[in-house]
C-alpha cells in the first residue's frame, strides 16, 4: 500500500502541476482497479441475480463462471460496429465517450485508503456532483445520434429524470458535508467517527433513491426499459461502443457505491480488516442492495418517477437539510447517539406522514 | 508555471474553437453540444484561475442544468430540421463585432493593470463563503439572489403550464 | 393549448421484448402520451381454419395444440367437445374427471405465464417470472408424464382422452396441490402489496363492465371488469357442475383487478383439482369411435372456458370425414378489441401493461 | 345451464315485431333475411326479456351458392343464448350489414371474414384486411380458393 | 511571456464578441440563448481573472461570478419557457420572424 | 405510488427473493445432468419394427402432415413387402396418431430427445433408420408394454424441496 501514500496529503497551491508522473501512475492504478472492479461487478451481479431467481447464473467460463465478463467482452468486440444510416455519425461516435469520461473521473477524488486518492480535491463531494451531471449528455447524444425513436424517446426520459434527481441527490449530501464541515472525501471519512448512515438516516435513503435514478437503475431504469422502449437510447450500439456504455453502467454503479460507502458507510474505516478490505466489503454490500432491489421490484412509470422527485424526495430533503442545520448549530457534538436516535424517529414519522399525503397513480395522466 | 500556461493555450484555443462552432454550425443540436464544450473550458480555465469552486459549480450549472435545458428546449421546438440560418445583418453584425473586439483589446492591452504580486486564496470555498456569508459580506445580494429565483421558477411553469 | 407537434409514431413490435410474440402495435404519441393506437396483426397467421378443412377430425386434433401453445389442453378439450356433440358420442366418466384435472393444471400453467409477463411488463426484472415458470415446470412435468409431451400434448381423443393416467401421476399431483397454495402465497407476498406495481396497475387500463360485455371481451379480462360470467358455471360442460368453485371478479377493471383475478383462478383451479381428484371414479378412459369418423350433417358450437377466455370452436359437417367448417372463436382476439379505449391518454409504459394485463398469445390471435 | 333458445321459439316474437324478416327457422337457429338483420339484431339486443348484450362469435360459411353468417348471440342477464344466420347470394361482392354499432366484439371479427371471405360489411368503422396484407389477390377461406 | 491577467482578458473579450456575433446574426431564438450564455460565461472569466490577479486575496470577482451563474440560471429558465411558449402559439422560434411587437 | 402499506409491500417482496438466495437453484446443468424424461415421451424420432410391420400404411392415412411414405409391393405370400418406408422428421409435428393407429405395433415413438442436424435433408429417416435396434429405445407411448419397462420420470417436484 506503499503507492497510495505516497501522496503528500496538502496540495500546493499550483495543483495541476508538479505531479505528472505520480498522476500518471495513479491513474492507471485506477483504470485497472475500476475495470478490474467492474468485471467483479458484472459477475457477482449475474450470480447474485441467478441465485435471487432461483437459477444458477453463468458457471460455464472459468472456475464459477468468473471468466464470464472476459467472454461476454470479447463476445461485444468482436461484434460488427453498426452506425445507423441517418444517425449522426459524430454524434453517435463521441457519445459513448463522453458517458464514459465523466464516470471515470469520479474515481479521481474517491478514497480508497487514508489519503489514497488522486486529488483531495477541498471541494471533492461537488466535483462529484458536477461531474457526473456531465453523463447525462453523453446519454443524450447517444439517444439523438441514433435517429432512432425509441432512443429518443430514451433520451429525453434521462434528461428529465437526471436533472430532476439531481437536486435532492445534492440536498442530502449537504446535509453530510455540514456534519462533517468539509467538502473534501478524505475528510469527510475521517470525520466518521459513527457512519453517517445513523446520523443521517433520511439522507442516506434520500441519496440512496435519488443515485439509482442518476445511475439507471431499477426501479427508475425507464431511459433502458427494456419493456417498454427496449433498450432505450444505447438501441442502436452494437460492439465496442456498446461495450462502452455497458462499461459505463457498471462504472457508475461502482462510483455511486463507493461515494455512498465514503459518504455514509465510513469509508475505509473499519476495525480489525484493513481499510482498503473494509473499502471494498462496503462497496460490494452497497452494490449487493442494489441488485437486490433490482431483482425485485417493477419499474416506475415516467410520470410517477418525476412525481417521485419533486413531490417525494425534494421536500424530504429540504426537510432533512433543515433539521441537520439545526442539529449540527444547536445539539453538541456530545449528544451524537441522541441525535442518532432524534433522526431514526423523525424518518419514522416523514415516512408516515409522507404516506399520508403523497400519492400518486392510480389516476389518469394528464394530457 | 509552464503545465498552467499549456493548460491556458489548450483550454483557450478549444473554447474559442468550441464558442465559433456554436455561432457557425448549422446543426443546432451540434452547436449546443459544442456549447457544453465551451462551458467545460471556461471550468478549465477558472481552475487555471485557482477558482476551483467556481469551476464546480460552473460545471454543475452550466453544464448539468443550462445546457441539458436547452438541448431538451431544442428537442421540444423541433428546430433541427430547419438548420441554424443567420439574418440579414451578417456582414454589419460581423464588422461590428469586430470593431467592438478591437476597441476592447486596445483598452486592455493599453491599461497598466495592478497586478498584484500575492498567490491567491487557495481553498477558495471557505473563504467564498466567508465573502459570501461572513460580515461586510453579500448576505443581501444572496438572498435577492434567492428571491429571483424562486421568480423565475415561478415564471417558467407558469409560461409553459397547460391550460 | 399543447404543442403542434407531427404525430410521433412509434411502432412496438412486431420484434419487441414484450409484445408476447409477433403482435404490432402502431402507437401514436404525444410525448409519451398515446393518442392513437393501432394493432397489426397477421405476422403469425397460418392458415389453421383452411388447413383443418382437409384433415379428419382426428387428425386436426394436434393442430389445436398450435392455436394458443400456452394452453394446448384447454384447446384440446374444446375441440373434442364440439366434435362430440356434432357426432353425438358419449363420454366415459373417467375421462371427464381427467380432462378437468388436466384443464385446471393447464389454466394454471397458463395463468402463471400470463401474470408472470405482465409483471416482467411492468419491468420487475425476470425474478416473478422465473418464479412462476418454475411452477409451471412442474406442471410441464405432469403433462409429459401423462401423455409424454411438454407443450403440443394432443391429449383429448373424441370420446375420451387418450391414454389413462400413470399410477406415479396421482401422487406427484398431489405433492403438486399441497405445494401449489404455497406458492401463491409467494407471489403475493413478492408483488401484490407492492407500491411500485399498485402505482402502475391500479387504475390503468380501466375497462368499464359495460363496455367489457359490449366488445365480447371474455375470461380474466371480462371478469377482471365485475363481471361474474364464467362458462364453467353459466354453461357447465364435462363435470364442472359437480364440482365447487367461486367465480372471483375484479371491481374497477383496471390492469390489477386482471392480475388479481389470475391469481384467485389459480387457487380456485387448485380447488377443482383438489375435489376432482376425490371424486375420480375408476373406469374406461375412451369411447371406441371409428377411426374415419363421419358426423352427420348439421353444426355445433363447442365452448370452454379456456385461461385467456370463452374458446369456442364452431363446426360445420358435411357427413364427410373432414369438417366442412372449422371456426376458432379465440378469445385473445376479440380481447384486443378493447386495446385502443384502454390505452387512449396512457403512457407507453402503461401501453406495454395493458397488452400485458390482457395475456394474449399471438399463435391464437393470427391463426 | 346456458339456455339455448331454438329457432322457433325467437322466430315468432321477431316476427311479430319485424314481420316479414324471418327466412327460415330450425331448432337450433333462425335464419333472418340479411335486409331486415340490423333491425333485428337491435331487437334481440335491446328487447328486454331477450337482452341479448353478448355476441359470442361470428363465422362465416361458405356454400358455394351463398355465404352463411352465423352470429352467436349470448345473454349475460338472463344467460341464455341463440344462433342466428344470415345469408347473402351475392358471390362476386358480398355485403352485409355490420353489427359493429351494436356489439363492438364483432370489430376485428368481421375485419377477419372480410379478409378471409372476403364479405363486406356496411357500416363497419374501420373494414381492411387483418391478416393478409394489403393487396393479397383473393380470400382463402372461400371454398373455391385454391 | 508567462500567461497573465491580459491574456485572460482577451480570451473573454474574444469569446464576449462571438456570443455577440451570435446573438445578432442568428435567427433561432434557441441559438441566440445560446450566443447570450457564452457572452455570460465571457464575463464571468473576465472577473474571476480581475479577482485573481488584481485582489488576490478578496475573491469579490468570484462572488461577482456566482452571482452572474444565478442570473444566467434564471435567464435560461425563463428564456427557455419563454421559446417554448411562443413556440406554441406560433410555430416557428425564428427570431426574425417573431415581430409582433414591431411598428 | 401511494405508500398504502408505508413500503411494507416492497420489504416484503425484498425478504422473498432474500429467502430465495438460500434455496437451491433449480437449474439442471445440461449436458453433464440430464433428466430421465417420461415414460410415455414423444422423442423426436420413430422407430419402427420391421418384423412386425406388414405395410398396411395405416400410420400414414393417420399421419396428419402426411409425412409418413410407404411404397409396398405384392409379396410371394400375398403380403405385402415394404419397399421404402421413410418419415421426413423435419415435417412431423410429434404428435403421435401414427403410433396410435398401428394396428400391429409395429412403430414405437422413440425415447431420444437428441436429433438436432444441421441441414433439413439430414433429418428425413429411411427405412435403416427408422429401425428398432438397441441404441434406439422405443418410448412407452400408446405401448403399456414398454412403459412398464422404462424408468421412472425425473420430476421437478421431487428435486425442489421446498416444503410450505
Amino acid at each position: 500500500m506503499a503507492i497510495f501514500n505516497y501522496y503528500p496529503q496538502t496540495l500546493s497551491p499550483d495543483w495541476p502541476g508538479g505531479y505528472w508522473l505520480h498522476w500518471g501512475v495513479f491513474v492507471v492504478i485506477i483504470l485497472v482497479f475500476v475495470m478490474a472492479m467492474i468485471m467483479g461487478f458484472i459477475w457477482f451481479e449475474r450470480r447474485g441475480l441467478g441465485r435471487f431467481q432461483v437459477r444458477l447464473g453463468p458457471n460455464r467460463a472459468g472456475p464459477f463462471g468468473l471468466l464470464q465478463p472476459v467472454a461476454d467482452a470479447i463476445k461485444v468486440l468482436i461484434k460488427e460496429d453498426i452506425i445507423p444510416a441517418k444517425g449522426d455519425k459524430l454524434v453517435h461516435w463521441l457519445a459513448p465517450v463522453v458517458a464514459f469520461v465523466p464516470a471515470l473521473m469520479i474515481f479521481a477524488v474517491v478514497p480508497f485508503h487514508d489519503g489514497a486518492l488522486l486529488a483531495d480535491l477541498n471541494i471533492g463531494i461537488l466535483y462529484v456532483v458536477a461531474v457526473s451531471s456531465v453523463g447525462v449528455v453523453g446519454i443524450f447524444m447517444a439517444g439523438w445520434g441514433s435517429n432512432n425513436k425509441y432512443s429518443l424517446i430514451g433520451a429525453m426520459r434521462a434528461v428529465a429524470q437526471m436533472v430532476s434527481y439531481e437536486i435532492p441527490l445534492a440536498l442530502s449530501i449537504i446535509g453530510v458535508v455540514l456534519i462533517a464541515g468539509s467538502l473534501s472525501m478524505n475528510s469527510i471519512v475521517e470525520a466518521q467517527s459513527i457512519p453517517f448512515i445513523l446520523l443521517q438516516p433520511l439522507g442516506f435513503i434520500i441519496y440512496f433513491l435519488a443515485a439509482c435514478a442518476e445511475i439507471n437503475r431499477t426501479p427508475f431504469d425507464l431511459l433502458e426499459a427494456e419493456s417498454e422502449i427496449v433498450a432505450g437510447f444505447h438501441i442502436e450500439y452494437s460492439g465496442m461502443k456498446f461495450a462502452m456504455f455497458y462499461l459505463v453502467e457498471y462504472c457508475e454503479v461502482l462510483a455511486i457505491s463507493a461515494i455512498i460507502t465514503t459518504l455514509f458507510l465510513g469509508g475505509w474505516r473499519g476495525p480489525l480488516l484493513p481499510p482498503f478490505l473494509w473499502f471494498l466489503i462496503k462497496v460490494f454490500g452497497v452494490f449487493f442492495l442494489i441488485f437486490w432491489v433490482r431483482s425485485t421490484i417493477p419499474r416506475l412509470r415516467i410520470d410517477q418517477v418525476m412525481a417521485f422527485a419533486w413531490k417525494c424526495l425534494l421536500p424530504l430533503a429540504l426537510i432533512n437539510l433543515v433539521i441537520t442545520g439545526i442539529e449540527v448549530i444547536a445539539l453538541p457534538p456530545a449528544l451524537l447517539w441522541t441525535v442518532m436516535f432524534l433522526n431514526l424517529a423523525i424518518v419514522v414519522l416523514l415516512a408516515l406522514l409522507w404516506s399520508k399525503f403523497f400519492r400518486l397513480g392510480g389516476g389518469r395522466v394528464e394530457v | 508555471m509552464i503545465g498552467l500556461d499549456i493548460a491556458f493555450w489548450i483550454l483557450a484555443v478549444v473554447g474559442i474553437v468550441a464558442a465559433l462552432a456554436v455561432v457557425l454550425l448549422r446543426d443546432i443540436f451540434r452547436a449546443a453540444i459544442s456549447m457544453i464544450l465551451c462551458f467545460l473550458t471556461v471550468a478549465g480555465i477558472y481552475v487555471t484561475l485557482s477558482a476551483d469552486f467556481l469551476a464546480a459549480v460552473q460545471v454543475l450549472i452550466y453544464v448539468g442544468a443550462i445546457s441539458v435545458l436547452v438541448i431538451l428546449a431544442i428537442m421540444l421546438t423541433r428546430e433541427v430540421q430547419r438548420g441554424s440560418p443567420s439574418n440579414k445583418l451578417r456582414i454589419p453584425a460581423f464588422i461590428v463585432v469586430v470593431l467592438f473586439l478591437g476597441a476592447v483589446s486596445f483598452a486592455l492591452l493599453n491599461t497598466p493593470w495592478q497586478v498584484s504580486a500575492e498567490l491567491p486564496v487557495e481553498p477558495t470555498t471557505a473563504a467564498l463563503a466567508t465573502r459570501l456569508f461572513g460580515e461586510n459580506g453579500y448576505i443581501l445580494p444572496v438572498e435577492i439572489a434567492a428571491v429571483l429565483l424562486l421568480a423565475a421558477i415561478l415564471g417558467a411553469i407558469v409560461l409553459v403550464r397547460e391550460k | 393549448m399543447a404543442i403542434k407537434t407531427e404525430p410521433f409514431v412509434i411502432n412496438v413490435g412486431p420484434q419487441h421484448p414484450s409484445t408476447h410474440g409477433v403482435f404490432r402495435m402502431r402507437l401514436t404519441l404525444d410525448g409519451e402520451v398515446i393518442v392513437d393506437v393501432e394493432p397489426v396483426l397477421g405476422y403469425l397467421h397460418r392458415g389453421i381454419e383452411k388447413l383443418a378443412e382437409g384433415r379428419t377430425y382426428t387428425q386436426n386434433i394436434p393442430f389445436t395444440d398450435r392455436l394458443d401453445y400456452l394452453a394446448s389442453m384447454s384447446n384440446n378439450l374444446a375441440y373434442v367437445l364440439a366434435v362430440e356433440k356434432l357426432a353425438g358420442i358419449p363420454v366415459p366418466e373417467r375421462a371427464e374427471y381427467l380432462r378437468v384435472i388436466i384443464a385446471e393444471l393447464q389454466r394454471i400453467a397458463s395463468h402463471l405465464v400470463g401474470v408472470g409477463a405482465f409483471l416482467n411488463d411492468c419491468g420487475a426484472f425476470m425474478t416473478p417470472l422465473l418464479y412462476m415458470f418454475r411452477e409451471r415446470e412442474k406442471i410441464l412435468d405432469l403433462f409429459e408424464m401423462v401423455c409424454g409431451q411438454r407443450l403440443t400434448y394432443n391429449y383429448m381423443r373424441i370420446g375420451g382422452v387418450s391414454h389413462d393416467i400413470p399410477a406415479e401421476f396421482l401422487p406427484a399431483l398431489d405433492r403438486f396441490v399441497t405445494t401449489m397454495p404455497g406458492f401463491i402465497d409467494e407471489y403475493d407476498q413478492l408483488l401484490a402489496e407492492n407500491e411500485i406495481l399498485l402505482a402502475r396497475a391500479k387504475g390503468v387500463g380501466i375497462l368499464p363492465e359495460e363496455l367489457a360485455i359490449n366488445i365480447s371481451a371474455s375470461g380474466p379480462v371480462l371478469r377482471g371488469s365485475g363481471v361474474r360470467w364464467d362458462i364453467r358455471k353459466a354453461d357447465p360442460y364435462s363435470v364442472y357442475d359437480r364440482l365447487e368453485f367461486d367465480i372471483p371478479t375484479g371491481s374497477v377493471g383496471d390492469c390489477y383487478d386482471r392480475y388479481w383475478v389470475r391469481i384467485q383462478e389459480m387457487r380456485q383451479s387448485v380447488r377443482i383439482i383438489r375435489q376432482a381428484v376425490e371424486q375420480l371414479p375408476p373406469g374406461e378412459v375412451r369411447t371406441e369411435v371409428p377411426h374415419l369418423l363421419h358426423p352427420p350433417v348439421g353444426e355445433a358450437y363447442g365452448h370452454i372456458e379456456a385461461p385467456k377466455g370463452e374458446l369456442g370452436f364452431y363446426l360445420v359437417s358435411d357427413n364427410s370425414i373432414a369438417p366442412y367448417r372449422f371456426h376458432v372463436r379465440a378469445p385473445t382476439l376479440i380481447n384486443l378489441t378493447a386495446l385502443r379505449d384502454m390505452m387512449i391518454g396512457w403512457k407507453v409504459a402503461d401501453a406495454v401493461a395493458i397488452f400485458g394485463s390482457i395475456d394474449i398469445c399471438l399463435a391464437e390471435v393470427d391463426r | 345451464m346456458t339456455l339455448a333458445f331454438s329457432g322457433e321459439e325467437i322466430a315468432s316474437q321477431v316476427e311479430e315485431h319485424l314481420p316479414g324478416s324471418i327466412v327460415d327457422s330450425s331448432q337450433d337457429s333462425l335464419v333472418v333475411n340479411s335486409e331486415s338483420w340490423l333491425a333485428v339484431a337491435t331487437f334481440l339486443k335491446d328487447t328486454p326479456g331477450l337482452d341479448f348484450d353478448y355476441l359470442t362469435s361470428i363465422t362465416a360459411v361458405d356454400y358455394y351458392d351463398y355465404f352463411e353468417m352465423v352470429y352467436h348471440l349470448t345473454s349475460l342477464k338472463h344467460n341464455h343464448s341463440l344462433v342466428v344466420k344470415t345469408r347473402c347470394y351475392e358471390r362476386e361482392k358480398p355485403s352485409l350489414p355490420s353489427v359493429v354499432s351494436l356489439w363492438r366484439g364483432a370489430d376485428l371479427q368481421e375485419r377477419e371474414i372480410y379478409d378471409l371471405m372476403g364479405i363486406s360489411f356496411d357500416g363497419h368503422p374501420n373494414l381492411k384486411r387483418i391478416f393478409l396484407w394489403q393487396g393479397f389477390q383473393g380470400h382463402p377461406l372461400r371454398k373455391d380458393y385454391l | 511571456m508567462s500567461v497573465g491577467l491580459e491574456h485572460y482578458l482577451l480570451l473573454s473579450a474574444i469569446l464576449f464578441s462571438i456570443g455577440l456575433y451570435g446573438a445578432l446574426v442568428k435567427r433561432s431564438a434557441i441559438v441566440i440563448l445560446m450566443s447570450i450564455e457564452i457572452m455570460l460565461v465571457a464575463v464571468s472569466i473576465a472577473m474571476v481573472a480581475f479577482s485573481r490577479y488584481i485582489v488576490p486575496l478578496l475573491l469579490t470577482g468570484q462572488v461577482f461570478v456566482i452571482f452572474i451563474m444565478v442570473v444566467a440560471a434564471a435567464e435560461a429558465a425563463v428564456g427557455l419557457a419563454i421559446i417554448i411558449a411562443i413556440y406554441r402559439s406560433r410555430e416557428t422560434i425564428d427570431a426574425t420572424k417573431i415581430d409582433l411587437m414591431k411598428w | 405510488m401511494k405508500f398504502e402499506h408505508y413500503g411494507i409491500g416492497i420489504a416484503k417482496g425484498m425478504a422473498l427473493t432474500f429467502k430465495h438466495l438460500f434455496r437451491k437453484p433449480i437449474t439442471t446443468q445440461y449436458p453433464e445432468e440430464r433428466l430421465t424424461v417420461s415414460r410415455r415421451t414423444r422423442g423426436n424420432e420413430l422407430v419402427w419394427d420391421k418384423e412386425r410391420c406388414t405395410g398396411c400404411a395405416t400410420c400414414a392415412k393417420s399421419c396428419p402432415e402426411g409425412c409418413i411414405e410407404i411404397i409396398t409391393s405384392r409379396g410371394e405370400e400375398n403380403n405385402y413387402i415394404v419397399d421404402k418406408f421413410e418419415v421426413d422428421m423435419g415435417r412431423c409435428i410429434f404428435c403421435g396418431l401414427c403410433v396410435e393407429a398401428c394396428p400391429f405395433e409395429a412403430l414405437f415413438m422413440g425415447y431420444a430427445y437428441e436429433r438436432a442436424r444441421y441441414r433439413r435433408q439430414e433429418l428425413v429417416m429411411d427405412k435403416e433408420a427408422l429401425l428398432l435396434s438397441g441404441e434406439r429405445q422405443p418410448s412407452g407411448y400408446a405401448r403399456p408394454k414398454i412403459e412398464a419397462g422404462l424408468p421412472r420420470q425425473t420430476l421437478l417436484l421431487d428435486r425442489d424441496k421446498v416444503k410450505k
